[in-house]
This record gives structure tokens, C-alpha cells and sequence, in this order.
């Protein structure tokens, strides 16, 4: 019944073309993210086109999703970097019958089928700050550089950390809160700026994959032993830092494994067999994988730490 | 005799005069050809390139760096430049929204006071320039400071303006008659009017003239001051404008909007023909050379090629035009008799 | 005597136009050899071939006795050869010393500067052209002929042993004239050969040894001085018998056009102006170089404002403050520099004849190409200008012609009043006999003329009445019967008058 | 009586013997107040700010737009204009972290082939400029589309380079003598030989006289071609060692670097008094203005305000500095018995 369905909506010998957008394509995340991407592609035997803007900026995306409507694809899955922006655009998409995924960050819920969520904020959240509590022995200050201050699933992890703050740690305050753009440099900056302002700060908390080396560095270069880095980032950009012990722990959920389920789930939906009300799906190595409502759930965050980290390649 | 003389020069000046109305074009015309293998290639290697709907979709992506490049062809045609219209983009987009969202002006009310604030941003420009005699380069690289960091201090630490009506959403992307793009209409008309401006009035005439000799055209008692004021006023404007579209299309009005678009506006009115120097230009190249940039990005992406491939090609197109366009000129010198080494000396290259 | 330079059968072509046919030209050491011919006959293209700033497309060229086979201006300047342009080719923003000092110092890459000895250098050379120029004066800051004298200045520093001068009194008085011609007597004596192209006939006939005459890029003749007198002279350039070179029309003058009180511009040091133009009258301007006629041209022309003082045009006060306005009130104006003011070079033709008369060729802001069109042939043809189409650049016409498109321009405005700043400077004989015989046309029209001219027997053959200034004010006004050469010169510097000049 | 008003004239010029040496400063002179007033303020609001470890983190932070403004400084000064340095900035890093990780070379030649990479890139500049006789304007601005494009297309979908050797990060990063940050070191050597190649070489002065007036300086018989293609290939030369500093100090080579750098290297330039129309330019004048834009993002940081500010009062300080220079021209000229319209209608604003 189901190989039925799968030529009703791809007639045979037409192959399945995914399109997949990044937020920013030089990014060390989104690079773990494509390598997941490619990997399921040619297990699936679909056609997946990588395309997205150099540096993160939404009016790029938006262009090559209109590219993409116009060229034909069978379904287009989007980390959405301005949530209002971008709907519009994907819901003509499915007007054109194109099927529509959101993965890493969602846009409005009636502008796509399905959102690939990673994690949810209330997860990446505790996570976040229970581990920089430990670090900090939970009391004294913190600074938190972000990537935006636009991205949806940035508003929903900070405001997750926060609340995390205020419920469980009273000693701690946060008292610098930047956001990098998603560019090493701002990072940089940020952070020597934040450890020359604050002479109190014993932990920067970036919640940026890019940013997370760059204020490694800063703090490095400050001389300043007693401060302290944690946030979301790659596992192996930071080896070194972790090593050293200017990073005790990078945060993350899998991110290959977010590019490896995405095209399994775009795959799915191309070919009908992702349907409303389906509770989960099979996606290849990673077995069974859970559905709620409109979210495709990855799992639970990651800790890596000089104990692991050195065994992740991405 | 000299009748006789007037006739021996006319004569002459026969074949001349065929070329005088086709060299000033040769830059077109290069252009022309280059868009046409672009156009071959791409109709082969791209998917659903050659359609209606695409060249639409061409014009609707391109139409804020159009509008910028429209107002700068008279603005460098009149000798003069502005750097600071892509940092206008952005302080128009932020501006547009705060005063709906912050000050809770209508929409359409808000739209009106974006467009305010990029004429004003013109005339501030253009009165540096005209009232104090500083080089336009300098003034507009220092307003393209003063706007970037205004929408950015306006902008700072809060989250870009988001969740516009769904009319004015719409408007940079809904398709009258199913197939037309809003915006693509409003581009057309100001293509109109600014070749219009240009080539057939007076006006236009006189910021030809301004162009070739500042001095001169005072001497032949050409308001300059008002002429040029108004092009740096009708550029802010149209900056103004390209915000809102640009909102409209992305949904967002943040102070990255615009960034670096100037450069790309002035690459397209270059590679247009029109003369850095002023003096020399047409906006149908101007429209030419939009139409070879953006559909390089454009045919990249439907052939499913990365678009980084679309700087490179950007660059190389801009040289290769200018370069090829040189190479006309020398040609038709040397079927007249001259040297290549000529031009070359002739060429004052600064 | 050396043979010092031999062009033979230089033929040299522009996009279209043969500006050189098959010219041969030869100078010898210690001659004086002067090139004449009409507007674009191609003295000055002959002149570029030899000092390599332009590429011959055949024939051969020899300097000191080498046969030259890629010229440039730095194997030229090698071999001895020193110019002074038509147009000064100086740095505006450098120093009179910085400019000389570029020119000759030797060249070796990382040398230090020695500022004073550049200064003395400049202070030398300008002495010996009779001027004294301060050496840290900015060249942008002098007038035309300050910056003549300085490029002689320059020629002379780099010992050369060709002179090549391309009108070099075209905008000299009398006075820096004759100490020119004192250094090129000097020069002869040293055994250097001289290049001298002006269409100044009377010059020519005082100081040169040998003649060649140029028509349309053919040499017509080269003839001994001493075998040529000045109408065979014009015969040869124009290749027809000229008429009568300043045919004062008489035209009995009606009322007051331009009428001037006092008036004054603090900025540009004129001062104290009382002067009258009547319909169909023309009035000349003389004085010196420096002596504040183009200012004064300037502020009737809204250029730089009037401070003080009241300009009445046809009995109404008026203010005139910008050219806009000055050509609203009938005023045209033909300035002195014309390839800076005068036309717009890059331009054609016919645009730059409609230029100040945009109203008339367009209705409510739009151009009328045709009307256009129209208009402009008609000044074409009313002027006698050569030019291969309506829709060439101005820049490719001679020099008179392009003087004769800027006239059109303010015929095309239907003026009251003209003013003309040295209209016939750099202008053939022809060509000049046609702007005067224009000028007598524009008379009897009822137009009120005002011309400056630095060559006297131009101002006492075509004025009616003649305005004397000295210092940035008029010291007397002559009528035509009263005035003689003497007079006027007395006038001009100074040593007689009705008003005590003020130095500005 | 002649002789009188010829003196006269000649007075003139001895006054403005004295102007002379000065006016061309006056822009200098505005800078240097304004960067006095920037230092009191700062020195008041910010922490720790003026202490000599402060002034040397403002050079060792705009070590690599300081060096692309030197190298501007003689462009500039001969009329050209040179666009594609901070494009250049972005290839000549991707290609040193690409011969050290991709193709295995030592550092050391890998620092070697970034240098070689940004010359041959602005040789190539310098042959179009030169031999075609195109406008630098043009010309860079394609090369830097061209550059961009190139490091884009080199990086695209890979990780930025990271984990240089440890010398090499501390290049950027090392201070000797305890306080003095080593690139601060090299910077200061190119600066000196700048101003000497600018000011005390006739290989400067003959820049001066081709930014003056190109023609001039060819009948003069300056080897023009020879001294562009010199500049050029200098600007590309810096400009590649820019990156390998920026390389050195941020730790990590992707094409991101040096975006936008070129406008603000040419706002210093600017700013320090150089004319953008080129004969007009000191590197000293670069210099001061480097602080007084480099002062203003540190200050403002020390004193706990936002970053953003600095755009606002950079392009403010850009446009103020100009006017203040007006101003004290036209005072200058009115004692001298000059008005105000003179100098504005002579400073052709185009
Ligand atoms: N750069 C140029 N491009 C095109 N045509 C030119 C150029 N220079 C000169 N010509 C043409 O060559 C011819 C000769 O010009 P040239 O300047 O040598 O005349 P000339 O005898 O010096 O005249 P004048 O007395 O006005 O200075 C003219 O017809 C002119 O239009
Ligand atoms: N912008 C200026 N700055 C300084 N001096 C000037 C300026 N313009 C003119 N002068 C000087 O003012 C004096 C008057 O110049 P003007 O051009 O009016 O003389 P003129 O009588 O028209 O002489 P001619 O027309 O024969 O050259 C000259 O000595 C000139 O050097
Ligand atoms: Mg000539
Ligand atoms: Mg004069």
C-alpha cells in the first residue's frame, strides 16, 4: 500500500528532489548538518540540492526558495532565519503543490508541513543552564552572547535559560546579553568587551555554533583564567579550547543526525507516506523516530566534554 | 569655398556620423551579447529558465537594487555618486517599522513617513553637496556611516520589526492577473519615468551637461545647484522606496536591510555604460546590465549551481563588458586609420 | 647651422578626420620657423606628432639628426625638445617652483626633495621671461597668461635646443610680448631652433626667418620671410583673397541696454564701475592682463554677485545674481576659456547650441528633437561652422569653430546684450573676419555689445566707444574718432586718467 | 604703475606663501582637534582609557584597516581608487589557510603565497588600469566582486580554517617588551615607509603630479604607467598582508574576512585630508585620522556605550571634519578679501 502511494505523488523513474536551506552555509554547524543530508540522500536515492545564503540574511533565503518554486523541486526544507519573512514565501510554495519542511528553526506553523525539531527550547534551555551552574558552583555572574535576537528557536532557548534561571539559581545574575549575528568576529568582540566591562564575570554562555570558538579565544587572550565558556556549538571546533579548559562543555543535540532525519522525513512527506496524524517514522539508522502533532522530535541534547569530545569528527 | 569645405567635412563625417550614434552605444551593445549567451546557457542548463514567470521572478528579485540603480543613473550621469543609499535602506526599513509598530501610525501612514525620511536623507545629502562644495564620493561615504549607525542605534538590542498586515505582505508578493508581481509594476513605471527624466527633458539635458563640465554648464546659466539637488533628492526617495518594497518582500524590517546593495546598484549602472565620470549614460543600459546580473543568480540557482559562482561572474561580466567595449573602440580606430597604442595613451585612466 | 628637426610625409588621421596629409617640415638651429593656417589646419596635431604626445600613422620624423621610429614625450624631451602648449598644461594645485621642478629635475626614483634650491631655480627661470611670479604661488591662482609665462619659464629651464611654441601670446599683452620676443632672440643667438605658430601675422612678420603654411593638413607653402608679405600670407592659409579684416559697420545707436552705477564685487577687487552699452553699439573693454575685465564680465553675469552699486538693463534696476537670471534679462555671455566655459566638449553640437535655450527647443519641460534640430542647423549655417554633423562632439571641431558653436548658443537666446571675452583669441584670420563681420550683423539688429580684447587694433577697428581699465575699474571711457593706440596703452597702465586706480 | 600691480599679485602670493604650507594642513589641523575633544571626553566617561597599554589596543585593533589606509594614501593621491582591497583581505586568507591545511605547505610559505596572491592581484588591477585604460572605480569594483566571488567559491560548504600553529596565533596576539603588541610593530614600519615613498621619494611626487593632472604628468614625461602599476600592486601587496595579520589575530581564516573594510580604509583616507579627485594627500593626515575613528570604537566600548554609536559618529566626524576644513577656508579667504561665493562656486562639486 504504501510503495502505492509513493508513485501516486512521483511517478516512477522520477527521482525525489529535495531542496534544503541553511541559515548560513559556511557555518561549522550547518556543514555537520549537510554531511547528515548527503549521507541519507544517497542511502534514498533522492536528488537534494544544498543552497543558501554565504553569511546568515533572510532576504537571501527568501530568494532561493522563489528560485526553487520557480526550477520545480518536490519539496523544499527550510532552518528559517526571520520567521514572518519567510512564510509568505513558503506558503506559495505550497500552493504550487510543493512540500514544505521547516528543520532547526520553524516558521509559522500553516506556512509547512512538518517542523524537524531538534530539541525543544525547555530542553536546550535546562540543559544550558544546569550545566553552567555547575560550573559556576552556582552563584556569581554570567553573560550570554546569541546568535540573533530575531530567529525563533534563539528567542525560545533564551527565554528558556532564563527561566531556568530564575526558577532553580537566585545567586546567579546575568549581566551582559549580546547578540553576534552569527559572525566570529562580532563574537569576538563581544566577548573582550564583556570581560573588559565586567570584572565579576566568571562564565560566558554563547549560544551560537559559530560564535563558540571566537569567544573561546577572546577569553584566552584575556588572560583571565577564572572565566569560563559554555554554550551550543560543534564538537570539534572547540577540541582544542575544551582541552585547554577555557570551554568545560559544549551543548548540542546530534546535528548530523538533524541533517540525516530531515531528508528521510522530506523523502517521506514527497512521497506520501508522512501523513497528518502519523505518531512516528522510520528513518534509517536512527530507527524509530517520534512525531508529535507537526513536529518530527530528534531527541534529547548532548553534553560533549574532554571525556567524548574528541570522538566527534564534526 | 567654404561651402565647398562644409560639404568635404560632411562628407567625411558621414561615416562618422553612423558611428558617432553607435559608439556611445557599444557598451550596450556588448552587454546585449553577453546577456544573450547567458540567456543560450542557462536556457540549456537551467530548469524552467526560459518561462515568462521566471523573467518575472528575475525583475521581482532584483527590484530594490533596480530602483537603487535607476536613481543612481542620473545621479552619476550628473558627474556625481551616492554611496549611502543601500545604509538609507536600511534606516528607512527600521523607520517604517517603528512608526507602526512603535509610535502606532497606519501602515500605509507608516509607508508615507519612510518615504519622508529618504527624501530628507537626499536633500541632506544633496545641500552637502551643492551648498558646501564637497565631493559627493565623500559626502555620501560618510552619510552611508551616519544612516547605517542611526537605523543600527534605532535598531539596538531589540528584535527586528516583524508581522506586518497581510495586505502590505502581500504586496511584494502577490501577482496581479496570477502572473505579474506587484512590485515588478512599480519597477516598470520608475524605469519609465527616470528614462523619461533623462531623455526627454530638459532637465535630463541639463544634468547631461553637468556631467561633461560642471563649470560649463553655469556658464550656459544651468541651475546646477537645483539640478543636483534634485537628483540626490529623487535617490533618497527611491532608497525610501526600495525599503519599503524590500520590507514588504521579506516580511522583516531590520538594520542589516540593504547592506552592500549600493556597490551592487553602481556595478549595474557601470556595467550599463554609463560613465563614471558623468556625462555619459542611458537608463535602458542601466536596465540591460540589471537584467545580465540578475540573471546570472537567478539561471546559477535553477541549474542548481551554488551562487557563490555569481560574484565571480559578476566581476568577471563587469570586466569582460568594459574590456570588450574597449576593444570595439579600438577596432573602429584602427579601420580609421589609427594605432591601438593611441587609446591607450588617450585614455587618461584616473 | 644644424639640422635640428625633419618630418617628411607625416600623415595623420582622427576617426574620420585627415588632420595631416603628407606634411614635410624641417628646422634648422638658430631659425625662427613659423606654422600658420586656419582653425584645424593641424598645427597643433603636427606639433603633437613631434613631441610624441600623438603617434603619426606614417611618414618619418627625425630630432637631432635621429630617426625616431615610437615617439613618446619621454624619448621627445630626451632629444631636446621643449613645448609650451595652447593650453597651459600646468598643475593647478602644485607651486610655480613644483611645477617647473617636475618637469626638470632628474628623475632618479628615491631622491630626496631640496625645496630651496627648487625655489631659486623657479626664481631664475621666471626672471629671465621678465616676470616675477613668487615661486610658492599656486598655479591654479594665476591668471592665462601668468601660466604662459610659467611654461616658457619650464621650456627654458630644460636647455632644450627645439622650442616648440603653440600660440604662445594668444593670451600675452604687450608688454610680456616683447620680452617673450627677447628671449626668443636670445634662444637664436644660442643656436636653438624655434617652432612659432600664431595667428598673429604681425608677429610673424617681426620675428620669424621661414614660413610654412598649412591648409585643411596640407602644407601649401614654406617661403623665406623675407619673400612673403602678409595678404600673400592669408592667400596661402585661406586659399582665397581675404576682405577687409575689421569692417566696422556704422550703426547709429538707439537707447541706454546696459547701464552700470558704481558698481562693485569686494570679492574679485573690481570697483567703482559707471559704464553705459546703447542698443546697437559696440563698446570695448581694453586693459591690461589682470587688470579686472573678465571679473567684470563675470559679475554682469551673475558669476560672482554684485556687492554694491546699481545695474540698470533697458532703464529697469535690476539684481543679477546668478546666469540664470542674467539670461532671463537678455544678458549672453561669451567667456574667455572656451574649452572650460565656453562649449561643453563632450557634447554635440547641436545640444550645445540650445543649451542656454532649453525653453525654446520644449514644451513644458519636454524636448523637441526636431526643434532641436532646427534651430541648430539654422546657427550652423548662419555661422559658417565646419563641422561633419550636427551630432558630432564639439570637442573634435578646431578651435574657431568651437568658438563659433559657443556664439551660437548665445545668438540662439535672442539677446539684448553680448558680452565677448577676447572672442577671437586663438581664432584664424577667417574665422576672426566672420565673428566681426557677426558682430556688425548683431549691431545692426539693435544688440548692445560689450567686448574685451587684449589686441588693440581689434578694439579701435570694430568699437565704437572704448573703455579703459586699469585696476579693477574703468579710468576712461573714448570715443572711436578720439582714440589711437598710444592713448589707450597710456590708459592701461596707469600713467594718465580721470580716475586715481586703486590697486585691488 | 604695471610693475605695481604685478607686485601686488606677487604679495598676494607671498601671503598665501605662508597659507600655502598651512591650508593644504587644514584639514589635518580640524582632525587633530577633533580627535583632542575625543580623547578629553573618553578620558572623563571611560574606564581606563588613556593608559599607553590602551592606545597600543587601538592601533593592534585596526592594524589591518590602517595598513589597507596607507596603501590607499598614494592611490588615492594619484587619482585612483582601489575598491577590491577589502575583497582581497578575504581571498589572500582563504588561500594561506588552504596551501597550510589543503595542500600541506609550512606556515611560513603559506604566509609567502598569501602575499604573492594579493600582489598578483593588484598587478592585476594596476594592467587593467594601465593598459586598458579603464577607470579604477570600474576596475575594482569588479575585482572585488571578482576577489569575493573566488573565497566564496573556494570556502563554499566548508568550515572556516582554524587551529593555526601557536607562533603563528600569537603573531597576533604576542606583545614584546610586555606592552608592545608585535603587528603594532609592523605597522608602524609600513607607516614610515609610506610617508617616506609619499613624501620624501620623487617616485611621490611624481604620484602627486599624475593625481593632478594625468596628461601633465605624461607630457612631463613621467613614466605613469609604471608608477600606477606600482601602486596597485602595493595596495594588493598590504592588502594580503592585512589578512595574514587578521589571520593571526582572530585565529581563523574564512571568506568572510574584511567585509567592508575597504570603505572604511577609505573613509580614513578621506578624512586624513586626502582628496578623493587624487595631487591632495598626506599619510600623516591618514595616520591622525586612523586614531580619531579607531579612539571613537574604543572609547565608546570603555565607556559601556553601544557599538552602534560608532557608525553614527563616524560618519559624522567624517562630514563635520569636512565642513570645519570649509569653513576655515572660507574664513581664510574672506580676510583675504575673498567672499563666500567665490569658493563655492569654484569648488566644483562633481
Ligand atoms: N583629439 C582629436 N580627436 C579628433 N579630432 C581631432 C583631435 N585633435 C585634432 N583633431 C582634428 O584635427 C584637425 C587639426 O586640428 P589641430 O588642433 O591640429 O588644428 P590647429 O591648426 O592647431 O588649429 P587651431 O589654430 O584652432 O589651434 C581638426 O580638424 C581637428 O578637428
Ligand atoms: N580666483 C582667483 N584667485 C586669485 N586671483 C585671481 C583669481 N581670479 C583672478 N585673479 C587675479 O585677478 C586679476 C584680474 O584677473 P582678470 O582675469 O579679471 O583679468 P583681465 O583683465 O580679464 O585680464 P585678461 O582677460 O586679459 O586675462 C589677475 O591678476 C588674476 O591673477
Ligand atoms: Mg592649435
Ligand atoms: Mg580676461
Amino acid at each position: 500500500k504504501k510503495e502505492q502511494a509513493a508513485t501516486v505523488s512521483s511517478p516512477v523513474g522520477k527521482q525525489v528532489v529535495i531542496g534544503m536551506v541553511p541559515k548560513s552555509k559556511g557555518d561549522e554547524y550547518f556543514i555537520a548538518c549537510r554531511k547528515g543530508a548527503d549521507e541519507a540522500a544517497e542511502q534514498l536515492g533522492v536528488k537534494l540540492i544544498w543552497d543558501g545564503p554565504t553569511e546568515p540574511e533572510a532576504a537571501r533565503q527568501n530568494e532561493v526558495v522563489d528560485d526553487w518554486i520557480t526550477r520545480g523541486v518536490d519539496v523544499i526544507a527550510v532552518s528559517v532565519e526571520n520567521k514572518a519573512g519567510i512564510s509568505t514565501v513558503l506558503r506559495k510554495a505550497r500552493e504550487k503543490g510543493i512540500k514544505v519542511i521547516t528543520w532547526d528553526a520553524d516558521s509559522e506553523s500553516d506556512a509547512r508541513d512538518y517542523f524537524i525539531n531538534q530539541a525543544t527550547p525547555e530542553g536546550i534551555g535546562q540543559s544550558l543552564m544546569d550545566n553552567a551552574a555547575g560550573v559556576m558552583q552556582n552563584k556569581g555572574e554570567f553573560a550570554l552572547i546569541m546568535a540573533s535576537r530575531t530567529a525563533g528557536n534563539m528567542i525560545a532557548w533564551s527565554a528558556a535559560v532564563k527561566a531556568r534561571l530564575t526558577e532553580k539559581y537566585p545567586d546567579i545574575k546575568l549581566v551582559a546579553e549580546e547578540a553576534c549575528e552569527d559572525r566570529p568576529i562580532l563574537a569576538f568582540n563581544q566577548a573582550s568587551a564583556i570581560i573588559k566591562a565586567n570584572p565579576n564575570v566568571k562564565l560566558i554562555m554563547t549560544i551560537c555554533a559559530p560564535g563558540m570558538p571566537p569567544t573561546a579565544e577572546a577569553v584566552k587572550q584575556s588572560g583571565r583564567t577564572d572565566v569560563k565558556v559554555i554554550g551550543l556549538g560543534t564538537p570539534k571546533a572547540n577540541a582544542t579550547y575544551v582541552h585547554e579548559g577555557v570551554t568545560q562543555a559544549v551543548i548540542l543535540w546530534n546535528s548530523v543526525d538533524l541533517g540525516y532525519l530531515t531528508v528521510h522525513a522530506a523523502k517521506a512527506l514527497a512521497e506520501g507516506r508522512l501523513k497528518v496524524g502519523e505518531t512516528s517514522i522510520d528513518a534509517g539508522r536512527l530507527g524509530k523516530i517520534e512525531i508529535k502533532g507537526d513536529n518530527v522530535l530528534l531527541g534529547s541534547p548532548f553534553r560533549f566534554d574532554k571525556t567524548n569530545i574528541d570522538q566527534f569528527n564534526f | 569655398m567654404t561651402q565647398n569645405a562644409l560639404n568635404s567635412v560632411t562628407m567625411a563625417g558621414g561615416r562618422s556620423g553612423l558611428m558617432m550614434r553607435l559608439l556611445p552605444m557599444s557598451q550596450q551593445l556588448v552587454v546585449v551579447v553577453l546577456l544573450a549567451i547567458e540567456i543560450i546557457i542557462f536556457s540549456i542548463v537551467g530548469r524552467n529558465f526560459l518561462t515568462v514567470e521566471n523573467a518575472f521572478e528575475v525583475i521581482r528579485q532584483n527590484v530594490e537594487i533596480g530602483l537603487l540603480a535607476l536613481a543612481l543613473t542620473p545621479v552619476i550621469v550628473a558627474g556625481g555618486i551616492d554611496l549611502s543609499v543601500g545604509s538609507l535602506i536600511a534606516l528607512c526599513a527600521v523607520v517604517l517599522g517603528m512608526s507602526w509598530q512603535d509610535w502606532g501610525l497606519p501602515l500605509g501612514v507608516a509607508v508615507g513617513v519612510a518615504l519622508l525620511i529618504g527624501t530628507a536623507a537626499g536633500l541632506l545629502n544633496g545641500l552637502l553637496i551643492t551648498r558646501l562644495g564637497i565631493a559627493p564620493l565623500i559626502v555620501t561615504l560618510g552619510s552611508m556611516s551616519l544612516f547605517k549607525g542611526l537605523a543600527e542605534g534605532l535598531m539596538s538590542g531589540r528584535a527586528p520589526f516583524t508581522h506586518f498586515s497581510t495586505w502590505f505582505n502581500e504586496l511584494g508578493n502577490r501577482y496581479l492577473f496570477g502572473f505579474l508581481p506587484e512590485q515588478v509594476l512599480i519597477f516598470v513605471v520608475a524605469a519609465i519615468a527616470f528614462g523619461l527624466l533623462l531623455h526627454r527633458t530638459t532637465i535630463g539635458r541639463t544634468l547631461v551637461a553637468i556631467g561633461f563640465s560642471f563649470d560649463g554648464a553655469r556658464y550656459a546659466g544651468v541651475p546646477v545647484c537645483r539640478r543636483l539637488l534634485l537628483v540626490y533628492c529623487l535617490s533618497g526617495l527611491v532608497a525610501g522606496l526600495a525599503a519599503v518594497i524590500y520590507v514588504a518582500r521579506v516580511g522583516e524590517a531590520n538594520a542589516g536591510a540593504g547592506r552592500g546593495y549600493e556597490l551592487y546598484a553602481i556595478t549595474a549602472v557601470v556595467l550599463g555604460g554609463t560613465s563614471i565620470f558623468g556625462g555619459r549614460g542611458t537608463v535602458a543600459g542601466t536596465l540591460l546590465a540589471l537584467f545580465a546580473i540578475g540573471i546570472l543568480r537567478n539561471g546559477l540557482r535553477l541549474a542548481d549551481q551554488p551562487a557563490e559562482l555569481a560574484g565571480v561572474l559578476v566581476g568577471t561580466l563587469l570586466i569582460v563588458a568594459i574590456i570588450g567595449n574597449k576593444l570595439i573602440n579600438q577596432l573602429t580606430d584602427l579601420s580609421a586609420g589609427r594605432t591601438l597604442s593611441i587609446r591607450r595613451e588617450r585614455g587618461n585612466p584616473t | 647651422m644644424s639640422n635640428l628637426l625633419k618630418l617628411s610625409d607625416v600623415t595623420k588621421s582622427f576617426a574620420g578626420v585627415r588632420a595631416l596629409r603628407g606634411v614635410c617640415f624641417g628646422l634648422s638651429g638658430g631659425e625662427v620657423h613659423a606654422l600658420i593656417g586656419e582653425n584645424g589646419a593641424g598645427k597643433s596635431t603636427l606639433i603633437r606628432v613631434v613631441t610624441g604626445a600623438h603617434l603619426a600613422d606614417s611618414g618619418t620624423l627625425q630630432i637631432a639628426g635621429q630617426t625616431i621610429i615610437r615617439n613618446s614625450p619621454v624619448i621627445s624631451r630626451s632629444l631636446g625638445v621643449a613645448v609650451i602648449y595652447q593650453q597651459p598644461a600646468l598643475f593647478g594645485d602644485l607651486t610655480v617652483a613644483e611645477n617647473i621642478a617636475i618637469a626638470l629635475e632628474p628623475r632618479t626614483a628615491w631622491r630626496a626633495i631640496r625645496w630651496n634650491k627648487r625655489r631659486a631655480m623657479a626664481r631664475e627661470l621666471l626672471a629671465r621671461v621678465g616676470s616675477d611670479i613668487s615661486p610658492d604661488a599656486e598655479v591654479r591662482q594665476l591668471s592665462m597668461p601668468q601660466q604662459q609665462l610659467v611654461e616658457i619659464a619650464k621650456a627654458l629651464g630644460a636647455d632644450a635646443r627645439i622650442f616648440i611654441m603653440d600660440e604662445p601670446t594668444a593670451s600675452l599683452s604687450d608688454r610680456e610680448v616683447e620680452h617673450l620676443f627677447g628671449v626668443i632672440k636670445s634662444l637664436r643667438q644660442r643656436d636653438a631652433g624655434i617652432v612659432y605658430i600664431s595667428h598673429r601675422l604681425e608677429e610673424i612678420e617681426r620675428i620669424a626667418d621661414r614660413v610654412t603654411v598649412l591648409r585643411d593638413g596640407t602644407r601649401v607653402a614654406t617661403h623665406p620671410m623675407s619673400e612673403i608679405n602678409r595678404a600673400e600670407m592669408i592667400r596661402l592659409m585661406v586659399g582665397r583673397e581675404s576682405s577687409a579684416i575689421f569692417p566696422k559697420t556704422q550703426v547709429k545707436p538707439g537707447a541706454a541696454v546696459l547701464e552700470l552705477q558704481n558698481v562693485c564685487c569686494n570679492s574679485t577687487g573690481v570697483h567703482g564701475i559707471d559704464l553705459s552699452v546703447r542698443a546697437g553699439e559696440i563698446v570695448g573693454l581694453a586693459g591690461l592682463v589682470g587688470a579686472g575685465r573678465t571679473e567684470l564680465a563675470r559679475v554682469l553675469f551673475g558669476l560672482t554677485p554684485a556687492d554694491t552699486g546699481r545695474i540698470k538693463i533697458q532703464g529697469r534696476t535690476v539684481q543679477i545674481r546668478s546666469p540664470r537670471q542674467a539670461i532671463d534679462l537678455g544678458i549672453a555671455c561669451l567667456p574667455e576659456d572656451r574649452r572650460k566655459h565656453g562649449v561643453i566638449l563632450e557634447m554635440p553640437v547641436a545640444q550645445n547650441i540650445t543649451l542656454s535655450s532649453l525653453p525654446r527647443v520644449s514644451m513644458r519641460g519636454w524636448l523637441s528633437f526636431r526643434r532641436e534640430r532646427l534651430i541648430a542647423h539654422a546657427l550652423v549655417d548662419r555661422l559658417g561652422v565646419k563641422t561633419a554633423s550636427l551630432s558630432s562632439a564639439t570637442g573634435t571641431l578646431s578651435g574657431g569653430n568651437q568658438q563659433k558653436v559657443a556664439l551660437a548658443r548665445w545668438l540662439a537666446i535672442e539677446p539684448k546684450l553680448v558680452i565677448l571675452d577676447e572672442p577671437t583669441q586663438g581664432v584664424d584670420v577667417g574665422a576672426k573676419s566672420e565673428i566681426h563681420r557677426l558682430m556688425g550683423e548683431l549691431a545692426q539688429r539693435g544688440i548692445a555689445i560689450l567686448m574685451i580684447s587684449s589686441e588693440l587694433p581689434e578694439i579701435l577697428g570694430m568699437c565704437d566707444r572704448i573703455a579703459v581699465m586699469h585696476g579693477g575699474t574703468i579710468t576712461s571711457v573714448l570715443d572711436r574718432e578720439k582714440a589711437t593706440q598710444e592713448k589707450i596703452l597710456d590708459l592701461a597702465l596707469g600713467l594718465s586718467g580721470r580716475k586715481e586706480a586703486v590697486p585691488a
